[in-house]
């Protein structure tokens, strides 16, 4: 298959376009795996990528129950940072980001990151200190950050309103120049694209509706498009965990799905460069690079599947963003829509063999999922293939709950919706 | 989306706050057995259909409701006081017409 | 006389002149144009540049779904950018600009990027851009270079940051029945619902109610359709039950019959009244819904569609029959339908000249070609466009002999000379709303084009909504979906009689003529036929991909006109029918909506401000106001030239010298009553409160259910079944409602209430050595001598005429009291201890110091108790009663909680006698090129003037067993670095002889 | 006898505001009650309350969610199962309450100083709430007397209507000026005054 360049491009631009081909097959399911992974998102996706390229196993197959990506990878507002406070969510998502530095090389495909950096806002002194602690925290582990001040912060966003009058005034903020967006979609595609190159089999339009066991242990799945066995299943389901690990029998779970919705403007010329995010209430925004802001706010707050938002979270987002860009009100909201988040108990996700033998869980990712999938895919991978974590994902066990080792960046408990 | 409080009547959804899966059961306060605590603090049920719930009216009058609601249409097909003895006959909404 | 503007008809008002600007240049219209009506018939043809190629664009339509005519409409330096010109009522002194074009409209240098064409095709990006392997734009470091070029060169039109001075609003309306849509199936629906008493509200997204009656030449009962419907809004108006809105788009169907709508109630003139929004947020919860949304007409896909001055065909009719503006001379029409017949018609009528009507159709019906030979029309039946002519503005057209079935061109092309080409490729209907409420549309093979699906939620849908295009289709089902949404089954009745155009509603299955050049199916995009066909090469065949891969449907007009064609397309491409490809399911919102009129009332005014009852005399005595969560508290009563530092070392000093005084009125208060409180307490409390004494007081620990710290406070016992509990100013609102949860859900049994009385009681918390003495000069009715009011006691008495409530405890280690008043008399109770404390040097203080104090005697706050800590890593574990169950005492043990390398609370002293940050961690080794290591950070720190030293409260790994040790701390945030030493946390007068007096 | 401080001092301006196009159409005022409270029933015990409250104030609750009363001097609505609101132009209400609800039929708990309350009247009075509150005001939905439970994002309030076009407001002490300075904007539109 061609390489993407620029040189490919003027090529079949001379015939054309005609001779481009499909990015991924689309074969039919084979009656056995060495390993299949069930969810075709970002996360399944680099699994199946980095099963074959750093571990040599390409008998694997992709399960998608629609269409590739339709899950969060493609619903996210598309931050990718790792600006943590807790050490073990800091190194985790630290090694996402180098990752993301050299991801379209990898991939052979272009997934846009931009490294626009990522400011967090602080409103008052003690909501400083609490950056301070997570920048310094960062620093410690070797990870970008730097305090602002008011008046760096207004050159780099103008639009910003830093006035003292403002109903929260901007202290300063923390920022870690690394972060950036990517191009969501492009994510899925390239994962997609760079595991059929090495031979794994994408399967789409392939719903997961049992598994298939000897005595415990996990022997593969039924699908509406038949039955496959499989030496190894591993999940990757994000928002539909709950959902599939009830078709292995397990009804409960440290998780709730949450509906997160997110929202985008009419394309503009440039206004906003970085990402911000706004530290009195739960506001996030960035801008695409064909000229929508992209932004969104907090959970919904109940459980949901439907990928449907309700409307009070819509005015609260809208509110929020007014207090820091006063001159957006007679911008346009053009699109809104809803993912399904998989919140755990303490706002940290889950990579781990089991909870059944012969099954590996990845899940938990509640809204920071886009960000991990580099370093999700590449530890997920390793866990399935070495049938132990990586260091990196030692922590995210699904015991540490019932342990009292939580991983709670933010403080608040088994309320999953506060996280 | 609305709720109906027993008490209120149709409410917004804003006036609400959730308190998660209404199937959970706290172990008696004496109880040493670890996994019940555990269970009862940190799993949860997480059906795609209906599900049993808690909310409370905390912009209202600030009653706690057992809701069932379809996580997949969130349609709400009951509510009522979470603790049983408050007679929603007695406390239906006045309306006169 | 404007060169395209017709002698007479339209409804505006021609003896209204209107002045306005579009580009710099004045121009004039009519009230009652749209700056698109009023452009067209000056005779302008350039309206804007397309997104990609910028390629010169015309307008296409004349209402919402505008994917072209975007311009920014100016009031001041405040800007409104991505406006459909065919929204905008122009009024005088309106300004308006183009956009996305450099310099000018007319010559735009990006332009360029047509010739890039074949390479800036569908997927362009994700395919180059990935850069050298090494270098310094390795990685994805020349991505960003080349992005840096892309964005400027993307985007349309320019926001302002000038914050815009008017006021948006919400409202939130109940009704019976929502009509949504006001042309004759909603005129209908509203009508026959208010007959029966029912709450209307009836929305209409246009200045005007009556919809397509408003232009489409139909005589209903005898008279103009138009006249009509002005009828029948003025019967509505007469109805007290009914709320009509005009220019209000319904924009989102939430669940539970919540529809959202945006009242655009000042855009049309030229200042808003005083006090009046110039958008109005409707939150509309309705117990059912009419949609008598209409339909949008379909665009054609042929090379060179896009030209200006080529036009949807109902658009053309529009402008002549409700502006009076002709969009050409010499108008062609491409149709694969009938509707276009009465378009020419109408076009005929307002004098233009239809050089053909050209038809993909070969059998036509005697009806149409009667139609056309009135409009004195060549029918070129069996034809299609194959090429448009001109630049800025259409010269001609080429046409082919077109075999529907195999999509074949042949024969010569024919040139036609015109200056306008009016297309109609079918009509869809507008199910945007019923797909948001929750269900998937269906294709009709008949019509063309995707059906509303069954309701999901309730509502009925009506006229071209259902796919039924005729006006007495229309009026039936209005006036049946009114009463159905009212509950009710009206008699039969003579429904009013239509004369209008025959026409058969089914189109050809005709969407795209296959020939040489462009061929546009998202406008606004640049979207071309060959581009889907390259997303179905590669693989991006599910409608989703489809769209995300090309971005169809993605622009602002959110592919109201181009998804079907593009869905047609693919699903060609697939040798599929339609319906296996699927199509997307829509979102909210309909049509973009003002992030103003969402924020709405909240606009300039974000959050309330909380007060305290003494909050004016803090701002008239100096204060600094700290704003913490919704509450405003001083954080120093600063000096001429003070620094903070200065003043709040100034103000503990002289607390601990003397006296200070400090607003505590933030603390949250609950009032816990009843049989069972004291239970109640017992069980959410680490330590015991049965116990305590009526007319006492004791500190208190909660722990949340997972055994971690949860909030601190001290509880008054005030009578035997009557508590007052305190918490910390932040967890106020969050301890009320854990309270609550328990005694509602899982021990309804007791007899307790619990009432927030945070804002009942004003509270001064007074202390250092001389306190006792200063209350004792004031307090009325009772000693407070150390018998009477003993560490931990209340009292009840008097200050100034004024009863209180006073108990001594302290956060300060001083003698210390807080003195309780109604917050009614805060004010006056804080004013007379002022009074009273001038002989003994009382000073007020703030925050700092207060925080200074407690960190001095080693108290914790949030700081500490961050939802991570236990009671032990807080030492706090003496509280931990072994006497009895609570909160959190079954979890509070797990092997994870009782580690020994935990974080734990220690005092820190800089040893360099430099100030500590708040934020700064501590490490064993210093390595301040690469810091690493971290073994802890600080919670707070302060200089202390009690010790004259810089010292700081952490949390510390194993921290207890450093004491003694020493450390440093590692800030490279802000570049400090320097030795500490570790020590308890209890700093100053750890025995507490102090505040026991 | 010491006044109490009104909260809504700086920011309470008497006279006429706004837009006069039409008249005035709101008229806003604080009513200073002299007694708050909040009467809690014990689950079962609500009967014997609200002939308590009778007893004391004279004043008969209808039954139902959200029933109340108003005579001009006093005022009584539920607002929550079991709880009540009463209402006094008199001071010392609590302790007229104290000696009659007993521990085993509730709870009396003085918010005199707690809560303050404002009064919309005229005719756009249900047009400038609905600005605010997510309730139906039309009158048969909200008759006169009744009283309901309520927010405004953070601002809690209970409202009771004592007349056709007359809505008594109760909000937390600490957000009244927050809240009134919104009410008075939000009226402009219509013309108010305050008195």
């Amino acid at each position: 298959m061609a390489e993407y360049s620029a040189l490919s491009l003027l090529k079949n631009a001379f015939t054309g376009n005609k001779d481009w081909k499909p990015a991924w097959r689309k074969p039919d399911p084979k009656a056995s795996y060495d390993v299949i992974v069930i969810g075709g998102g970002g996360h399944g996706l680099s699994t199946a990528y980095y099963l074959a390229k750093e571990h040599g196993i390409t008998n694997v197959a992709v399960l998608e129950k629609g269409w590739l990506g339709s899950g969060n990878v493609g619903r996210n507002t598309t931050a990718v940072r790792s600006n943590y406070l807790l050490p073990s969510n800091t190194r985790f998502y630290e090694h996402s980001m180098k990752m993301w530095e050299n991801l379209s090389h990898d991939l052979n495909y272009n997934v846009m990151f931009s490294q626009r950096g990522c400011l967090n806002l602080a409103h008052t002194p003690a909501q400083f200190d609490d950056y301070a602690r997570r920048g310094n925290a960062m620093r410690h582990l070797g990870v970008d950050a730097e305090l602002m001040t008011v008046a760096e912060i207004k050159r780099l966003v103008p639009a910003l309103d830093v006035s003292g009058s403002a109903r929260f005034p901007i202290l300063g903020g923390l920022m870690q120049p690394r972060a950036g967006s990517a191009r969501h979609d492009a994510v899925a595609w390239g994962y997609a694209r760079g595991a059929d190159r090495r031979g794994v089999d994408i399967i789409e339009n392939c719903e997961v509706t049992g598994f298939l066991r000897n005595g415990d242990r996990i022997t593969g799945v039924s699908t509406t498009r038949g039955e496959i066995r499989a030496k190894k299943v591993a999940l990757a389901v994000a928002g539909s965990t709950g959902r599939v690990m009830q078709l292995a029998g397990i009804d409960k779970m440290p998780i709730e799905s949450h509906v997160l919705q997110a929202f985008v403007t009419e394309s503009l010329k440039p206004i906003i460069d970085t990402i911000l995010t706004f530290g009195m209430g739960h506001f996030y925004i960035s801008q695409s690079d064909k000229g929508g802001l992209v932004y969104g706010g907090d959970l919904d707050g109940y459980n949901s599947y439907a990928q449907r938002g309700s409307l009070p979270i819509v005015d609260e987002v809208m509110s929020e963003m007014l207090a820091l860009f006063p001159g957006l009100a007679r911008v346009r909201m053009l699109r809104s829509w809803g993912g399904v988040c998989d919140m755990t108990m303490d706002g940290s996700p889950i990579i781990t063999t089991g909870p059944l033998p012969g099954m590996y869980l990845n899940c938990g990712w509640c809204y920071g999922g886009f960000k991990a999938t580099p370093a999700s895919g590449w530890c997920f991978a390793w866990t399935i293939a070495k049938d132990e974590p990586h260091d990196f994902n030692a922590p995210f066990t699904l015991d540490r709950f019932y342990r009292g080792l939580v991983i709670d960046d933010k403080g608040q408990g088994a309320t999953p919706r506060l996280h | 989306m609305l709720i109906t409080c027993p008490y209120c009547g149709p409410r917004d959804v804003i006036e609400f706050t959730y308190q998660g899966d209404g199937n959970r059961q706290r172990p008696q306060p004496s109880s040493q057995d670890l996994d019940a605590w555990n269970a009862y603090v940190y799993d949860r049920l997480n059906p795609a259909g209906d599900h049993n719930e808690i909310w409370q009216h905390s912009g209202g009058c600030r009653a706690h409701l057992r809701v069932v609601r379809n996580t997949l249409t969130h349609e709400i097909s009951s509510s009522g006081f979470a603790r049983g003895d408050h007679k929603a006959a007695r406390h239906r909404l006045e309306t006169k017409s | 006389m404007s060169p395209r503007r017709t002698e007479t008809g339209g409804r505006i008002d021609r003896l209204r002149t209107i002045r306005f600007t579009f580009d710099g240049t004045p121009y004039t219209g009519y009230a009652g144009d749209t700056l698109a009506s009023a452009l067209l018939a000056n005779g302008v043809t350039l309206f804007g540049r397309s997104f990609k190629y910028h390629r010169p664009r015309g307008v296409l339509t004349a209402g919402v779904e505008e994917p072209n005519a975007l311009v920014t409409v100016l009031r001041g330096e405040v800007r409104e950018p991505n406006i459909a010109a065919t929204m905008v009522e122009i009024y005088d002194g309106l300004v308006a600009v183009s956009q996305n074009r450099f310099p000018s409209l007319a010559w735009d240098v990006n332009a360029i990027n047509q010739l890039g064409g074949k390479i800036l095709s569908a997927g362009f990006y994700y395919k180059t851009f990935m850069g050298p392997v090494i270098g310094p734009l390795k990685g994805t470091r020349f991505w960003m270079f080349c992005e840096h070029f892309i964005r400027r060169a993307a985007g349309l039109g320019r926001a302002g940051t000038a914050a815009d001075p008017e006021r948006y609003e919400r409202m939130n309306a109940f009704c019976d029945v929502l009509v949504v849509g006001s042309g004759p199936a909603g005129l209908m629906a509203a009508k026959a619902a208010a007959d029966q008493g029912q709450r209307v509200i009836l929305c209409e997204l246009e200045p005007h109610f009556g919809g397509s009656a408003n232009w489409s030449g139909e005589t209903i009962d005898g008279t103009p359709a138009a006249d009509w419907a002005a009828r029948a809004v003025g019967q509505l108006e007469g109805h007290d039950n009914v709320r009509l809105l005009p220019r209000t788009t319904v924009w989102g169907y939430y669940d539970g019959n919540t529809l959202a709508a945006l009242e655009r109630v000042t855009d049309h003139k030229e200042a808003p009244a005083r006090g009046e929004p110039r958008h109005r947020y409707w939150a509309i919860r309705t117990k059912s819904v009419v949609l008598a949304t209409g339909s949008f007409e379909r665009p054609l896909v042929f090379p060179g569609n896009d030209r200006p001055c080529v036009m949807l065909a109902h658009a053309a009719e529009r402008y002549a029959n409700e502006y009076g503006v002709l969009p050409g001379d010499r108008i062609a029409l491409f149709t694969n339908n009938d509707s276009a017949y009465r378009s020419a018609l109408a076009l005929k009528k307002a004098g233009a000249a239809i050089v053909a009507i050209i038809d993909v159709r070969q059998d036509l019906s005697s009806e149409m070609r009667k139609l056309a030979t009135d409009a004195e029309a060549e029918i070129l039946s069996a034809h299609a466009v194959v090429a448009t002519e001109g630049g800025k503005a259409l010269t001609g057209l080429k046409v082919q002999r077109f075999d529907m079935v195999s999509g074949a061109l042949t024969g010569d092309a024919r040139s036609i000379h015109a200056d306008c080409l009016l297309m109609s490729g079918g009509w869809s209907p507008t199910i945007h709303l019923a797909s948001q409420a929750g269900a998937r549309a269906e294709w009709d093979a008949a019509r063309q084009a995707f059906l509303p699906p069954k309701p999901t939620q309730k509502w009925v849908g009506a006229g071209a909504f259902t796919g039924s295009f005729s006006t007495a289709e229309a009026i039936a089902e209005g006036r049946a979906a009114g009463l159905s949404a009212a509950g009710a089954t009206g008699a039969p009745t003579i429904l009013p009689v239509v004369e209008a155009a025959p026409g058969d509603p089914d189109p050809a299955p005709v969407f795209e003529i296959k020939a040489k050049g462009k061929s546009f199916v998202d406008f606004q995009h640049d979207v071309t036929a060959e581009d889907v066909r390259l997303a179905h090469r590669e693989g991006f065949v599910s409608v989703e991909h489809l769209k995300r891969y090309t971005t169809l449907g993605m622009a602002t007009d959110q592919g109201k006109s181009s998804n079907v064609p593009g869905l047609a397309i693919m699903a060609e491409a697939l040798g599929k029918p339609i319906p296996e490809v699927g199509t997307t399911r829509f979102r909210p919102p309909y049509s973009a909506v003002s992030i103003g009129s969402l924020a709405a009332e909240r606009f300039g005014d974000l959050k309330p401000e909380r007060l305290t009852p003494m909050h004016d005399w803090h701002l008239a005595n100096g204060a600094t106001m700290y704003s913490a969560g919704l509450w405003y508290r001083p954080m120093i009563y600063g000096l001429a030239g003070e620094t903070i530092e200065q003043a709040y070392v100034r103000e503990a000093k002289a607390t601990r010298d003397s006296a200070g005084i400090v607003d505590v009125s933030t603390l949250g208060k609950i009032a816990v009553q009843g049989p069972d409180a004291a239970e109640l307490l017992d069980r959410v409390y680490t330590n015991m409160f049965s116990t305590l004494a009526v007319g006492k007081a004791r500190y208190g620990l909660m722990l949340r259910e997972d055994g971690l710290a949860f909030d601190d406070g001290t509880t008054w016992r005030l009578g035997e079944q009557d508590f007052l509990m305190t918490t910390t100013t932040a967890n106020a609102g969050k301890v009320m409602q854990h309270l609550e949860y328990f005694l509602d859900v899982i021990w309804p049994e007791l007899k307790v209430t619990v009432t927030s009385v945070t804002d009942e009681w004003a509270g001064a918390a007074i202390g250092g050595p001389k306190a006792r003495a200063i209350l004792a000069a004031c307090v009325k009715g009772t000693a407070v001598d150390n018998a009477t009011l003993p560490f931990m006691g209340i009292v009840h008495g008097k200050i100034a005429d004024v009863p209180v409530m006073i108990c001594r405890l302290s956060f300060s280690g001083e003698m210390a009291f807080e003195v309780y008043s109604g917050a009614g008399y805060g004010a006056h109770v804080w004013e007379a201890l002022i009074e009273a404390g001038k002989p003994f040097g009382l000073v007020t203080y703030g925050l700092e110091a207060l925080g200074t104090m407690r960190i001095e005697k080693g108290h914790v706050t949030g700081a500490e108790i961050d939802g991570r800590t236990t009671a032990r890593d807080l030492h706090l574990d003496w509280m931990l009663s072994k006497k009895k169950t609570f909160i959190g005492s079954a979890m509070m043990d797990r092997e994870g909680l009782i580690a020994p390398d935990r974080l734990q609370l220690v005092g820190l002293v800089s040893l360099d006698n430099r100030p500590l940050n708040g934020g700064a961690h501590i490490v064993e080794e210093l390595d301040e090129a690469n810091p690493h290591g971290s073994i802890g950070h600080i919670t707070a720190c302060c200089y202390s003037p009690a010790l004259g030293k810089h010292i700081a409260l952490a949390l510390v790994s194993g921290g207890k067993a450093r004491h003694g040790t020493r450390a440093f701390v590692s800030d490279p945030l802000r570049n400090r670095f320097g030795p500490i030493e570790i020590v308890s946390n209890h700093f100053y007068d750890p025995d507490g002889s102090r505040m026991h007096g | 006898m010491v006044e109490r401080q009104s909260p809504l001092e700086p920011e309470f301006h008497p006279g006429s505001h706004g837009n006069f196009e039409h008249g005035v159409e709101i008229i806003l005022s604080e009513t200073r009650p002299g007694s708050i409270l909040q009467l809690a029933a014990w689950p079962g015990e609500e009967k014997r309350l609200m002939s308590s409250i009778y007893k004391v104030a004279g004043l008969a609750l209808p039954d139902g969610a959200g029933g109340g009363v108003a005579d001009g001097v006093k005022a009584a609505f539920g607002f929550a199962p079991g709880k009540f609101t009463v209402v006094d132009e008199a001071e010392g209400l609590a302790s007229a309450f104290a000696g009659v609800i007993t521990p085993n039929i509730g709870t009396v708990t003085d918010l005199s100083h707690g809560r303050t309350a404002i009064r919309i009247a005229g005719p756009k009075a249900e047009w400038v709430l609905a600005k605010f509150f997510a309730i139906d005001f039309a009158l048969p939905a909200f008759p006169v007397g009744a009283g309901r439970s309520t927010t405004h994002h953070d601002v809690f309030a209970q409202i009771q209507r004592t007349g056709a076009d007359q809505f008594d407001i109760y909000v937390f002490r600490s957000f009244a000026r927050s809240f009134w300075k919104a009410l008075c904007h939000a009226s402009e539109e219509v013309g108010y005054e305050v008195q």
